[in-house]
């Protein structure tokens, strides 16, 4: 199991993509995430990991500013995305996620047929000129998300009547389909079973090549797996980061040694 | 599939995401513009309502010193009510006019050309019957000198108020300018008098001849009557059938054809329940007209549709996965229904309760036939009695007040409306207090 | 004993039944609750149902049975002579039931012994005056078989009432008993309760379903008057309508459907943009402040009585429309029109609308918010393609109150659109609409059995079949564009 | 029940109150309970059978019909009191501020039917203004609010105004002839009135009329002579053939628009409501229902044969088959 | 199929708590489940395994009857709990639940507080006499759901406040909280990190000893770990069954053996 497939192309040759300086998070009184500074690179996947509670996902959130649906959440520091303050006054959070795009925990497809959730980002971004294009994009984004074979005869069903690994797919197919520059994927294959996810794995690697990952797991070997980069969170802080081969085998700090030796899963 | 660098930059906005951008706030706009329609609305409406009714709520009295002369009241001087009562208000406004005449004359104002009976109209009808009966309940009063507030005629009282001017008493056959003329005298030798009434609410409904007499009393108290019965009916039957027809029933045609049917019972006209409360409660039921308790019963034929459809439709917006979890632990559907999906439902609810109750309060259509738009001028007794004593209701006396000849009604009528909205936020606070409670986003 | 007394007395026995009934289930596991089926509770709530529920039952029949059995048994005493001419048998037996009842207050009042009562005869006393002075009302002297049948009645009714008291509280012990005995620790307590519930949920929709009947039975027994007397073509078909003193009118009903449909139609012009659109922006844009003080402020529109808009289209909306829409677009001068109740009406229904759409849109769960933002959607895309659709349903339940409630209001049509029964395009013509025109046909002063009175039941029904439809239209598409979420 | 229960026409209603009002003041009984809910609804109320829960006095500003009676007979409601205490004038009244009227009967007919005579033939009605129809009238555009056709008013509008003019312009004779001598077809003709929208039917109450005059300042209302005298200072009142409307030139018979108000009992229910004889008999007296009583002083034509009305009420007499 | 129902080890010596025959699910018109046969033993971990959609969570509803609530859903065959018929019309499906407990896909906290949200089970089955019995249990289940920690400060606060892993740990320990005889887990460790997954199948093995424990996965190596016995699903057939060991070394059906080898969880 432990196929960690350590990369060895040159990781420090990428510009970082988003620099985090900083970042404080509260959600109201409470101090979720403390001080954390990450870079992230282009073409590259960063995983990252930590216990449950972490405030993995809040930091997640913070890179496409979801945290600002939640009236409670403040968010102090800074994140620039290829340098320019996404938490500046004048940045549309909308522009922002369309070029963060994100997939999440909770599997949540629209109540709508299978196609119209895959067509509504590209839709909604004026992506297409034709319903053949917008065609092309649902049925590629769909065969990316390793979904197509199960669903193309009923690309008009709704996508709620899914199973629960199929609705996490439609998701990721559906977050690919507006072809984001970065993608945030808060634990992706939590729902999905081996096959599914090792063909979202591949599609990760293949996004790779168009722009950055991050992604958030559970599953060590995934982290190893998939990702260049990792960071580990523990308690709302930025305990380690660096590449992943050196964090699983070589971890500095000792509370990252204490969770990855303690590993699982 | 397109590259990515077709995306805007953040900081400049492409035309596409300024187009958007301009959309989201357009949308927004229209958002605000509804809810301000709304506001301005109610604004217009109450502003309009408070202008003119407000006034309502304050009367012109005239006070002089009576003397209550038992020549007059009480011939045999035996202080028997019985005796007493035959001396009819007649007498007493001759007493009343006595005790006027003689003030006026020691007062100094000068009567010109006016006959006592011209200066009598300065008083409301009321009064001499409010002496009566202050006497025939006290009958020891009589012989003594009382100085009581009556109420001075309804024209009068719109001259203090602004709504009669000395131009158009000239052309107003029931009040001239010289009696005009006399009561600003009367004001400035401090006999007259005007400031806040209590009567508009406790007293009953009057006349035609004595608007400045006519209160609220009878129809607020047969407001509530009526309002205790539909919330204590309709809330928990329009819950239990929401319950049963959206948790409960199979999902087939019989209740496709419930849905329909209970749809289609909001549509159905109010006075259509009149017609029904008359055919079932008083025909069949052998009960009482003009009786709270059938008016309370066929407004809450009339709210169930409503509430049932909020209800349905709240009961309906609760995720499956509460059901299921709860399931999952053991309970049954009932305890899963009332553990949880029903609070969560709460808040629509409540809402239509609230929507619900307010078109009850301010219904009038379906009482016309069941007897309840009435001149009731006896107080209904404390319930259950009194839910089957004769009553009026607020949006009944408003009805009727609008239909009205003299025009001091029409204040009246703004300020029952006045009542009315009160008694409905106060209704309505309760609800809406309760719905904070329950609103919460999963 | 007295209905109300034994009632209270059921109740008595099954409150005792309720704490008997816990205690007996705690006792036979020794008081600990989890060697039992249900909770404590349950049990006592059980034999509760047992002891009440029976008894009740039999009670509210026998109610309703004693009087159909005693008036099939007294009306043999009264002779066909007796029965006056014109009259019926059934005015006679509620003159024996008022006699009857009147013997009570004129026995308490003179304080007759029950045999002084039951020597009483019609012939020798003037039962009417004595009766009359106890408030007992009666077309005509009281004939000595009316008396006699009373008696009987009376006494029929005093040996029935006690059956019941005995048959009533017998069944409430036995009820109490037998549900004590089955108490048992794997009694099915929960469901026994569960199910009685569900017979009272029942029992509360189907209050829904009795009242549609009430109204069609209460309807179509006038209606089918009307129609004996008034053309069933000329109602239907006919395009005028006139009503007639003195007979003769015509009573089409299309002017007043048109009328109807066309205000309604203008009035959800105006309320379900507004409304939907205040609900939107009070669930997802406005600060929770803001949207707890103006939803209550917003549903206070629907609590002011309909006559203060009728005023307002009256005096200020008519006027205005006409002198800045209607005579400059040549369109007519007249004040009162489909537009002004139309607009009135509309803003009335903003509540309707936009409360409970704004209670569906706020349950719709925050993760599919979040999955289009995540997409970039701006919040009026998220809003427009994502909210909306998933609480469509429960929208269009709320539309479609407000359209019922357009379709039933009078106050504002009579003021706003007048009175004017006319077939017409133009939205600055007065018109009217079916309810208007039932209320004010039966309130007005034509005598009650005449068709132009009797029309109202016509029209009622009429009224009732064409809502139908449109709710069993509204529903085949609420069906078809359903989107449900989770 | 120990209250009187009183319903029906609401052209009774306000004298009705005002007796309640004043019978509850001086009596020791309850004061009555009075409804309105329109003449009909209150016969059929009177008439759906004895007892508590039913009426006792049903008020009504037209006479009893036959269909009625039957429905009272058939009910057991065999004996009824019809008593006649008064009668109601009915004005035409436009704004305070506006012209003078005098009007005929005709002027009425030309203005309003659908289709009047010009020149011996039946056409359709041409008139624009007051001025069209008469020359002696202000040249006003023709806009009349007149009673709807629920309303009993509008029985005699029809009768003493729309076919007294059309008698009196010729115009019945035309139509007699042109309908081949058939007198209903001809008297239908006289009350067929234009749907242009110069006459508007009111179904509301005289305060819609006076509110929509309010908001029309060009436009002739339909009122009654009491409500008429309670808003002297906004409205002001035409002449028909010359006579102001008031309370004498009405019981005088000089003004031709009025007609009788009624109420009607059930007799079994004297002697038994308590207060039921009282009050009737506290209505028609000269207290009441007098020239100088509260009634007349609110507008009521006071019934010249009042006197024969409390005599037959004090003897309850019962009234007889409708001739 | 292959009948795998030959028992070795001492697993034999538990006996069948569940059996299932003949089982045939349809969703309106679809054919979800196709003629499962299963046993489930008493005190064993069972693992059901297969790729997404093929029907697992589908067979998992079934055994306590929580297909009852999908109004298309129709179950066909039989499933006998200690030889009870549990589609029988006299089972009264909440004992059955009370019985068979379930931890759902998706974390589905009530929206209540935390502890309302473990008390609810225990106060209607009437577990407990008083508070103080009450509050140990909450606590004990929230401690076995390794949870305790966490919240045990903010007892109060409203359950769906949590992070996803967490409110997943209550609904855990939701569950047992009612001690039932059987828990039916749907992927209960998808949402959980690491050492929460560690700690939660500490806890499905100390379960164990007092009732069966039936677990759906995706992570074969979580099979591997907690399960005794293991059931392959692919398609809506159960292909293969039997102890775990057997599986993952020597599965006797190609299909489960190309599922096992592509394997990569
Ligand atoms: N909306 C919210 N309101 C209040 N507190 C929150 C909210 N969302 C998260 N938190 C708290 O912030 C902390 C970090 O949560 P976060 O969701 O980022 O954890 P995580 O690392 O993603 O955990 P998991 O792996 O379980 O998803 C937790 O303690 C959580 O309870
Ligand atoms: N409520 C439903 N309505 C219709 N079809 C359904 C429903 N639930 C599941 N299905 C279908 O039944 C099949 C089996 O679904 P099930 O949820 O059992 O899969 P699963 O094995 O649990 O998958 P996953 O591992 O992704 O959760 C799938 O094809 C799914 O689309
Ligand atoms: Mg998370
Ligand atoms: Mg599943």
């Amino acid at each position: 199991m432990n196929d960690m497939r350590i990369l060895e192309r040159d990781v420090s040759a990428n510009t970082a993509k988003i620099t985090a300086r900083g970042v404080q998070v509260y959600y109201g009184e409470s101090h979720a995430l403390k001080d954390v500074d990450v870079d992230i690179l282009s073409g590259t996947v960063t995983a990252f990991i930590g216990p449950s509670g972490c405030g993995k996902s809040t930091f997640l959130r913070c890179l496409n500013r979801m945290n600002d649906t939640i009236a409670i959440c403040k968010v102090k520091g800074e994140i620039r995305l290829d340098g320019a303050d996404i938490y500046d006054k004048r940045v549309d959070p909308v522009v922002l996620r369309a070029k963060v795009g994100m997939v999440f925990q909770k599997p949540n497809p629209f109540p709508k047929s299978i196609y119209d959730n895959v067509a509504y980002g590209p839709k909604i971004h004026g992506l297409t000129r034709s319903k053949t294009d917008l065609d092309e994009i649902v049925e590629s984004s769909l065969r990316k998300a390793a979904l197509w074979n199960e669903v193309k005869d009923r690309l008009h069903a709704p996508g709620t009547g899914l199973s629960g690994g199929q609705q996490q797919r439609l998701c990721i197919a559906r977050a690919i389909a507006t072809s984001p520059e970065v993608l945030l994927m808060d634990e992706p294959c939590s729902a999905l079973d081996p096959i599914a996810t090792a063909q979202v794995e591949e599609l990760i690697d293949e996004l790779r090549s168009q722009f950055s990952v991050v992604i958030v797991t559970h599953s060590m070997q995934q982290a190893a797996r998939v990702s260049q980069r990792t960071a580990f969170f523990h308690m709302g802080h930025l305990v380690e980061y660096g590449e992943t081969g050196q964090i699983f085998t070589n971890p500095k700090d000792p509370r990252t040694e204490s969770y990855i030796t303690g590993r699982i899963g | 599939m397109t590259d990515a660098t077709q995306h805007a930059s953040l900081l400049e906005a492409d035309p596409r995401t300024r187009r958007r951008n301009a959309a989201e706030m357009r949308f927004r706009l229209y958002g605000l513009i509804a809810v301000g329609i709304g506001i301005a609305a109610l604004i217009a409406l109450l502003t309009s309502v408070l202008g003119n009714g407000s006034s309502a709520f304050r009367q012109t009295f005239v006070e002089i010193p009576v003397l209550l002369d038992e020549a007059v009241l009480d011939k045999s001087g035996t202080r028997d009510v019985e005796v007493m009562k035959k001396v009819t208000t007649v007498g007493y406004t001759k007493l009343i006019q006595t005790a006027l005449m003689a003030e006026l004359a020691e007062k100094g104002i000068a009567l010109g050309e006016m006959t006592p009976k011209d200066v009598m109209g300065l008083m409301s009808k009321e009064a001499p019957a409010d002496l009566r009966k202050q006497v025939l309940e006290d009958p020891s009063l009589i012989g003594q000198t009382i100085t009581f507030p009556a109420f001075a005629n309804g024209r009068v009282d719109g001259f203090f108020k602004g709504r009669v001017s000395m131009e158009s008493a000239k052309l107003d056959s029931n009040i001239s300018p010289e009696q005009l003329q006399l009561a600003e005298a009367m004001k400035e030798a401090g006999l007259i008098s005007t400031r806040f009434n209590l009567g508009f609410l406790t007293m009953p409904d009057a006349s035609e001849l004595r608007p400045e007499a006519a209160g609220l009393g009878v129809a607020i108290l047969g407001s509530a009557y009526m309002m205790l019965i539909v919330l204590v009916l309709s809330l928990p039957i329009g819950v239990a059938a929401s319950i049963y027809l959206e948790e409960f029933a199979p999902k087939n045609r019989w209740t496709d054809l419930i849905e329909v049917n209970i749809a289609n019972l909001a549509a159905v006209p109010s006075i259509v329940f009149g017609i029904l409360g008359l055919a079932i409660f008083i025909n069949f039921a052998g009960m009482p007209q003009s009786a709270p308790l059938v008016g309370g019963l066929v407004l809450t034929l009339m709210t169930l549709p409503t509430i049932i459809i909020a209800t349905r439709a709240s009961l309906k917006a609760v995720p499956p996965s509460i059901r299921d979890a709860a399931l999952g632990v053991g309970a049954s559907k009932m305890q899963a229904i009332f553990h949880h999906v029903l609070p969560l439902a709460m808040p629509g609810i409540l809402t239509g309760t609230i929507i619900g109750l307010a078109h009850a309060l301010g219904e009038t259509a379906p009482l016309l036939l069941i007897g309840m738009v009435a001149f009731v001028r006896d107080y209904p007794s404390a319930p259950p009695e009194g839910f089957l004593d004769p009553a009026s209701a607020l949006p009944v006396q408003v009805y009727q007040w609008t239909q009205r000849a003299d025009p001091a009604f029409v204040e009246r009528a703004s300020g029952a409306i006045i009542v009315l909205l009160v008694f409905l936020l106060m209704m309505n606070a309760v609800a809406i207090v309760l719905r904070r409670r329950f609103e919460r986003r999963w | 004993m007295s209905v109300g007394l034994l009632s209270l007395i059921v109740l008595g026995l099954a409150v005792l039944g309720f704490i008997l009934g816990r205690q007996r289930a705690l006792a036979a596991v020794k008081g600990d609750p989890r060697d039992l089926h249900s909770l404590p509770a349950y049990y006592g709530y059980s034999v509760a149902l047992f002891t009440a529920v029976p008894a009740l039952l039999v009670l509210a029949v026998w109610l309703f049975v004693q009087p159909i059995l005693l008036q099939s048994s007294v009306s043999a005493l009264i002779p066909a002579s007796d029965i006056a001419e014109g009259a019926s048998i059934d005015l006679v037996m509620s003159d024996v039931r008022r006699i009857a009842d009147g013997l009570d207050a004129v026995a308490a009042k003179a304080g007759l012994s029950p045999a002084a009562l039951e020597a009483m005869r019609a012939d020798m006393t003037d039962m009417r005056g004595r009766l009359a002075e106890v408030g007992v009302a009666l077309g005509a002297d009281v004939k000595p078989s009316a008396l006699e049948a009373a008696k009987a009645w009376r006494n029929g009714e005093a040996t029935g009432r006690l059956a019941m008291s005995g048959v009533v509280l017998v069944l409430a012990l036995i009820g109490l008993a037998i549900a004590l005995l089955r108490v048992k620790p794997e009694e099915r307590a929960r469901n026994i309760v569960e199910e009685f519930v569900k017979v009272l949920l029942i029992g509360c929709s189907l209050i829904a379903v009795a009242t549609t009947f009430g109204i069609v039975f209460s309807l179509v027994f006038e209606s089918w008057h009307f129609f004996k007397l008034y053309s069933f073509k000329d109602f239907f078909f006919s395009a005028t309508w006139n009503p007639q003193f003195r007979g003769g009118s015509s009573l089409g009903l299309w002017p007043l459907v048109w009328g109807t449909l066309y205000v309604s139609f203008i009035a959800l012009l105006v309320a379900v943009p507004v409304g939907v659109m205040a609900a939107i922006y009070l669930s997802e844009y406005a600060s929770p402040r803001m949207r707890t003080v103006a939803k209550p402020l917003l549903e206070v529109l629907a609590g002011i009585p309909s006559i203060v808009y009728g005023l307002f289209a009256l005096v200020t909306v008519g006027p205005l429309l006409r002198d800045y829409f209607a005579m400059p677009l040549g369109l007519g001068d007249s004040s009162s029109s489909v537009m002004t109740a139309g607009l009135v009406m509309g803003l009335m229904l903003i509540p309707y609308v936009s409360s409970l759409s704004d209670d569906i849109i706020n349950a719709v769960p925050q993760s599919l918010r979040d999955g289009s933002f995540g997409l970039g959607a701006t919040q009026s895309e998220t809003i427009k393609q994502v909210v909306i659709p998933a609480a469509l349903p429960g929208i269009v339940g709320a539309i479609l109150l407000a359209a019922s409630r357009a379709i039933g209001e009078t106050m504002i049509v009579v003021m706003g659109a007048g009175a004017a029964a006319q077939l017409s395009l133009n939205p600055f013509e007065a018109m009217t609409t079916v309810t208007v025109k039932i209320v004010s046909q039966l309130t007005g002063d034509t005598e009650f059995a005449s068709p132009e009175t009797l029309v109202a039941f016509a029209l009622g029904l009429t009224l009732f079949c064409l809502t139908l439809g449109l709710n069993v239209l509204a529903l085949v598409i609420v069906r078809k564009y359903r989107e449900q979420y989770e | 029940r120990d209250n009187v229960q009183v319903a029906g026409s609401s052209t009774v209603l306000p004298y009705a109150t005002i007796v309640a009002e004043a019978f509850g003041e001086n009596f020791d009984f309850p004061t009555p309970v009075v409804e309105g809910g329109g003449s009909g609804a209150g016969r059929k109320k009177l008439c759906e059978g004895v007892g508590e829960n039913t009426i006792d006095v049903a008020n009504s500003s037209s006479r009893i019909k036959q269909s009625d009676i039957d429905l009272c007979t058939a009910n057991g409601v065999t004996e009824i009191m019809e008593v006649r205490f008064g009668y109601d004038g009915i004005v035409f009244a436009s704004d305070i501020n506006g012209p003078e009227f005098a009007y005929t009967p005709a002027d009425w007919f030309n203005a309003l039917a659908k289709d009047v005579v010009k020149d011996g033939k039946v056409v359709a009605n041409p008139h624009k203004t007051w001025a069209d129809v008469n020359a002696a009238l202000p040249a006003q555009n023709i806009l009349a609010f007149i009673p709807g056709t629920k309303h009993g008013t509008r029985e005699v509008f029809d009768e003493k105004v729309l076919v007294q003019g059309c008698e009196d312009s010729g115009a019945y004779e035309v139509f007699k002839t042109a309908n081949a001598g058939d007198e209903d077809k001809a008297h239908d003709a006289c009350m067929a009135l234009r749907t242009d929208g110069a006459s508007v039917d009111i179904d509301g109450d005289y305060t819609e009329t006076l509110a929509r005059i309010d908001a029309n300042k060009a436009a002739i209302g339909v009122f009654g002579l009491s409500f008429y005298q309670n808003n002297t200072d906004k409205l002001r009142v035409a002449t028909i053939n010359g006579i102001v409307p008031t309370v004498e030139s009405i019981a005088a018979g000089d003004y031709p628009v009025s007609r009788p108000l009624y109420f009607y009992v059930k007799k079994a229910h004297i002697g038994v409501i308590p207060g039921l004889k009282e009050y009737l008999e506290f209505f028609v007296s000269d207290d009441m229902a007098g020239p100088d009583g509260p009634l007349a002083a609110y507008g009521l034509v006071s019934d010249p044969e009042l006197a024969a009305t409390q005599e037959a009420v004090a003897n309850e007499v019962p009234m007889g088959p409708l001739n």
